[in-house]
């Protein structure tokens, strides 16, 4: 996987398959939450919201994580390979983020009372947007792409400090958002069959983001290697 | 003798466009490299090449101590005089020469001798205070506080009278003896005994 | 070698601190913005004891945060214009110090002034003596930590983009501010703030080494 | 005559114009800083819709003054290292225009952004709609009037005396704030803010000749 | 015929340092001036000292227009080109000509054409790429933007190769053509045809 040619090749045969799978797994998982899953006491059935809401919430961190990882690895062992997963991830990132704040706001509305208050996580997760936005749009004004790849390989790694303050801050600041029920350590709080659709669903967001990060990661690589006799054949044989 | 530095094949891209191409040559211990061009021929840009402060687009830039080992340039002791001179104006020329790097642990008569030698007498003065070839003086009594191995001087007669480019001969002359080279640049071929190249 | 790299750091610290000392807006905007911030207050909210003490420990974090973040921009910035970047990126020494010393001259001359402004500022708002310990500790670690962010953001935009240091500067600052002010009023409450300290302290420890090593890489970017 | 001295004026603001949309810092910084400033609050303090909004005037001031104080100090010192200004005093134009176009520049790249992001801020801070004219009127006059004010302050320290610059500059940044706060919580009161709008217009009217003047003075000063 | 420019008796003393004393000349039109001196002697205070930038310790400095009326030198035209070039980094060279205060109201074709004389081609290059030489005459283009009256170039030959030295020789003689003078000065005779003083 080392060499572009021989990546682009690989993925070729990969990516239906890695389709098909992510598009089986994510209709069973939501529609398990969103039709077959209880109704919540409390909160009726937009609670379902749940199921896009925590899906995206954990991939939008998860991803910049992995943006990070690929930073370091970039800023100490100048791997060219990890400055383009990063820029392919980038933008997957963000949509993932954007879609928390739009279903937590319209989720927002019917249980706070209102789309937006300036609580910590929410402002926590509205910066890991920001975050996300100006590490694409860093890259894209800096013309020498290689130096490009390491600019915004030092910004994700210090930028990758927000992940914590976002999984933190409903226990160190009282806010009006839920506190985790996901976690490792202890059993969910919530029960086993709103419980395993979520997981579910969380499993067929991850194969969408393995899905979209190869399909982008081909794209970088064509472009980076445009001048190369490789992608000239490439594009030869695809045009035919 | 084996050469401190030895350049091969060296070209720089600069947006694009080329700066210098194919650039060789030699630095022997105690010999000196002129490199002469005109305005905007890309002296500077070489100097800072050598020196790292540039990635140069293709060539080897070999850096040999006496054993034939093959160093990175850090392990050498270079000197780089720049057109910026690195002198601060709020302090005052003593504190200037005091407060570099190469001038760690220096004692006080040692910094009024380096001054003496190039004709800064108002040690205490503000460096915003001096003349442009005043500054220039206080670089040049830089190269004194040790021996660097190599020194990079870029234009080292511009903005000078006669008598400190008669002073900077001198010195050069004494330093090689010592064995340490000087690779330079000028506009045109300067009194000092060197090899000299083109660009 | 040891030896060498402190008689080094030595003279950083003293040259720079030498010219800080004789322009002396290098230190004295930052204790202007913070009085500013801090006098603003009472003026406009009207003496009431209560409310002041209440907003102390968000308001003198605020005027800290942004007083330390003033002169930041310039940090590298006449070193680069001089030439005086270079010479240290020649020298034999490893560039890391050099962004440390840089780092630890601008909290001298920014963070410890604040620090004995933070007093004043504490007594004008209120804030009960027992809150001063924590307001000091937590001021120390969190001023620290924005000078260490603060360099990494002027490293970045010495080529220009300011937006860089900005993305670094805004969201980093927001935590710190939020553990700050958690830890003072915790204090007030009477309630435990040593885990907030304990944060900040990790963020510094942390932060030292890779912010450093990370400005290091941030300002090689502008040689190419 | 006059035509001569519009097309300097015109050059000059093209020129610095030019300059500071390539260094994109000069805009992007007090923007930033006028957005934490106002985050800042209701993190630090607490999202309470109340008090936020009952210290919203208060804060959009604070943010709006330190962010248009921030640039200012460099006003002048570029044109000073590099001979540019040594060629405004050679050039057979009054001083006076040229201290004038720098005040307009500063305050077209600062002032002119924070009056949009205050419009940012008067939302996430639950200020009433009916005063967002009030607040943007009280900005416009009182923006202006500490660019003025600035300059001065940075005449001053060009030739390092920043101690001058910060006297001058702190007291009278605090009645600028404590007016332009008032206009606003008067129209959050709906009680007549026009009597403070106009003791802002008449600071203006008299700062934009005598501060001008004085500036020139002052850098006249660095020329002995 | 009157001179332009006459200096009478100029001393001028800096932190109770004297500089220089007694000086006196006069500059008639189309008619030159080099001030020679070593470093630190006084020629760029000199120059500061004449222009109104530092004041004069004591003597006359007299501007005579055509009909011997006494002027104030702000009536005059005058350029001045320092140490520093007043030259903006981030302005491209094209720019950098156009945005000066003599070029107020200049076009296009007369910029080109300005920037063609001494010899700089990418008209469209940041200042901040440029090499010092390359920087420099942007300054010398600015020389042309309009028929200044007097010119006082600090150090005009510094930092230039031969091909631009002989330019600016060629350029002095023309501008002198059309009644300007020129003050310049220098650490050693130059081949320009001009009175010389030395300080
Ligand atoms: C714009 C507003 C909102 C934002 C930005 C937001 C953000 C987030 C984030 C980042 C997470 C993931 C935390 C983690 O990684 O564990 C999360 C989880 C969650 N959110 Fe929201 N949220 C918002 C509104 C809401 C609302 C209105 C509700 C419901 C009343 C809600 C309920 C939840 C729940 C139940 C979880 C799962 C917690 C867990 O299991 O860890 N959120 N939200
Ligand atoms: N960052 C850059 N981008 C584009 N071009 C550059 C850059 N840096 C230098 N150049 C170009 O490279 C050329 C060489 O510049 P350099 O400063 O090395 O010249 P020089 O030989 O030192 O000239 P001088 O004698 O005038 O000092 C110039 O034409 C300059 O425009
Ligand atoms: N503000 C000042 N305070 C004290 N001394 C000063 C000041 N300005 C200049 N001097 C002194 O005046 C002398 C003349 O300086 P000047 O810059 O005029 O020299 P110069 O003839 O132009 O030299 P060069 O050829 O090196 O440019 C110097 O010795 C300098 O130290
Ligand atoms: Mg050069
Ligand atoms: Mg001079």
């Amino acid at each position: 996987m080392g060499s572009p040619p021989l990546f682009y090749n690989w993925s070729s045969k990969i990516i239906p398959w890695l389709g098909l799978l992510t598009l089986l797994v994510l209709l069973i998982g939501l529609y398990w939450g969103l039709f077959l899953a209880p109704m919540d006491y409390k909160q009726g059935d937009v609670y379902r919201i749940i199921y896009i809401h925590v899906p995206s919430a954990i991939l939008g961190e998860s991803i910049f994580i992995f943006m990070a990882i690929c930073g370091f690895i970039n800023v100490i062992w100048r791997a060219k390979i990890s400055g383009m997963l990063l820029k392919a991830a980038a933008p997957i990132g963000m949509s993932f983020t954007l879609l928390v704040l739009v279903t937590g706001s319209v989720w927002g509305k019917p249980t706070w009372g209102t789309w937006w208050v300036w609580d910590a996580r929410l402002t926590s997760t509205l910066i890991l947007f920001f975050i996300y936005a100006a590490l694409i749009g860093l890259h894209s004004t800096i013309e020498d792409k290689t130096k490009a790849d390491r600019a915004v390989s030092i910004l994700s790694i210090v930028g990758v400090a927000i992940i914590p303050v976002i999984k933190k801050s409903v226990d160190w600041w009282q806010t009006l958002h839920q506190p985790s029920t996901f976690t490792i350590t202890s059993s969910p709080s919530m029960s086993p069959d709103m419980y395993i659709p979520l997981l579910v669903c969380l499993i067929g967001f991850y194969l969408f983001f393995a899905y979209m990060l190869t399909l982008n990661l081909r794209n970088v690589v064509i472009e980076r290697e445009s001048s190369k006799n490789w992608v000239k054949h490439v594009m030869d044989q695809e045009s035919k | 003798m084996l050469p401190n530095l030895k350049v091969e094949n060296l070209s720089c891209v600069r947006s694009n466009k080329v700066v210098f191409e194919n650039i060789n040559f030699e630095v022997f211990p105690g010999e000196n490299l002129e490199i002469i061009g005109s305005n905007g021929s890309g002296k500077t840009t070489l100097l800072r090449t050598i020196l790292g402060l540039i990635k140069p687009e293709k060539g080897i830039i070999n850096w040999l101590d006496e054993n034939d080992k093959f160093n990175d340039f850090r392990t050498f002791e270079c000197f780089y005089q720049g057109h910026q001179l690195g002198i601060k104006n709020l302090l005052t020329v003593y504190e200037n020469l005091q407060l570099t790097h190469g001038a760690k642990g220096m004692d006080e008569n040692k910094i009024y001798e380096c001054l003496e030698r190039v004709g800064l007498m108002h040690i205490n003065e503000l460096a915003s205070n001096l003349s442009v070839g005043q500054r220039k003086r206080i670089s040049i009594a830089r190269w004194l506080v040790k021996n660097f191995k190599i020194y990079f001087i870029d234009e080292p007669f511009s903005a000078l009278d006669d008598e400190a480019t008669s002073m900077i001969e001198h010195l050069i002359q004494e330093l090689n003896s010592k064995g340490c080279s000087f690779v330079i640049t000028g506009h045109r071929p300067s009194q000092v005994k060197a090899n000299r190249i083109s660009i | 070698m040891f030896g060498s790299i402190f008689s080094w750091l030595n003279i950083i610290l003293k040259r720079d601190l030498l010219i800080a000392f004789r322009k002396s807006s290098t230190y004295i905007t930052p204790l202007v913005f913070f009085l500013i911030v801090v006098t603003f207050f009472p003026l406009a909210l009207g003496p009431q004891e209560s409310l002041l003490s209440s907003l102390a420990p968000g308001v003198i974090w605020i005027a800290a945060l942004l007083a330390s973040l003033l002169a930041v921009e310039t940090i590298f910035s006449d070193d680069f214009r001089d030439g005086t970047l270079d010479e240290f990126f020649i020298s034999l020494e490893p560039s890391f110090i050099l962004v440390f010393a840089k780092v630890l001259i601008h909290w001298l001359i920014t963070g410890l002034p604040i620090l004995f402004a933070s007093l004043i500022a504490a007594i004008v708002l209120y804030l009960p003596f027992e809150s001063f310990i924590p307001m000091l500790l937590s001021l120390i670690l969190g001023t620290s930590f924005m000078s260490l962010l603060g360099a990494l953001g002027a490293a970045l935009s010495l080529g220009r983009s300011a937006i860089l240091s900005a993305i670094i500067v805004l969201p980093f600052s927001i935590p710190t501010l939020l553990m700050g002010t958690s830890v003072i009023s915790s204090s007030l409450t009477n309630q435990d703030f040593s885990g907030f300290l304990m944060i900040m302290g990790a963020m510094l420890a942390i932060g030292i080494p890779l912010l450093c090593l990370l400005t290091v890489e941030a300002l090689l970017l502008n040689y190419e």
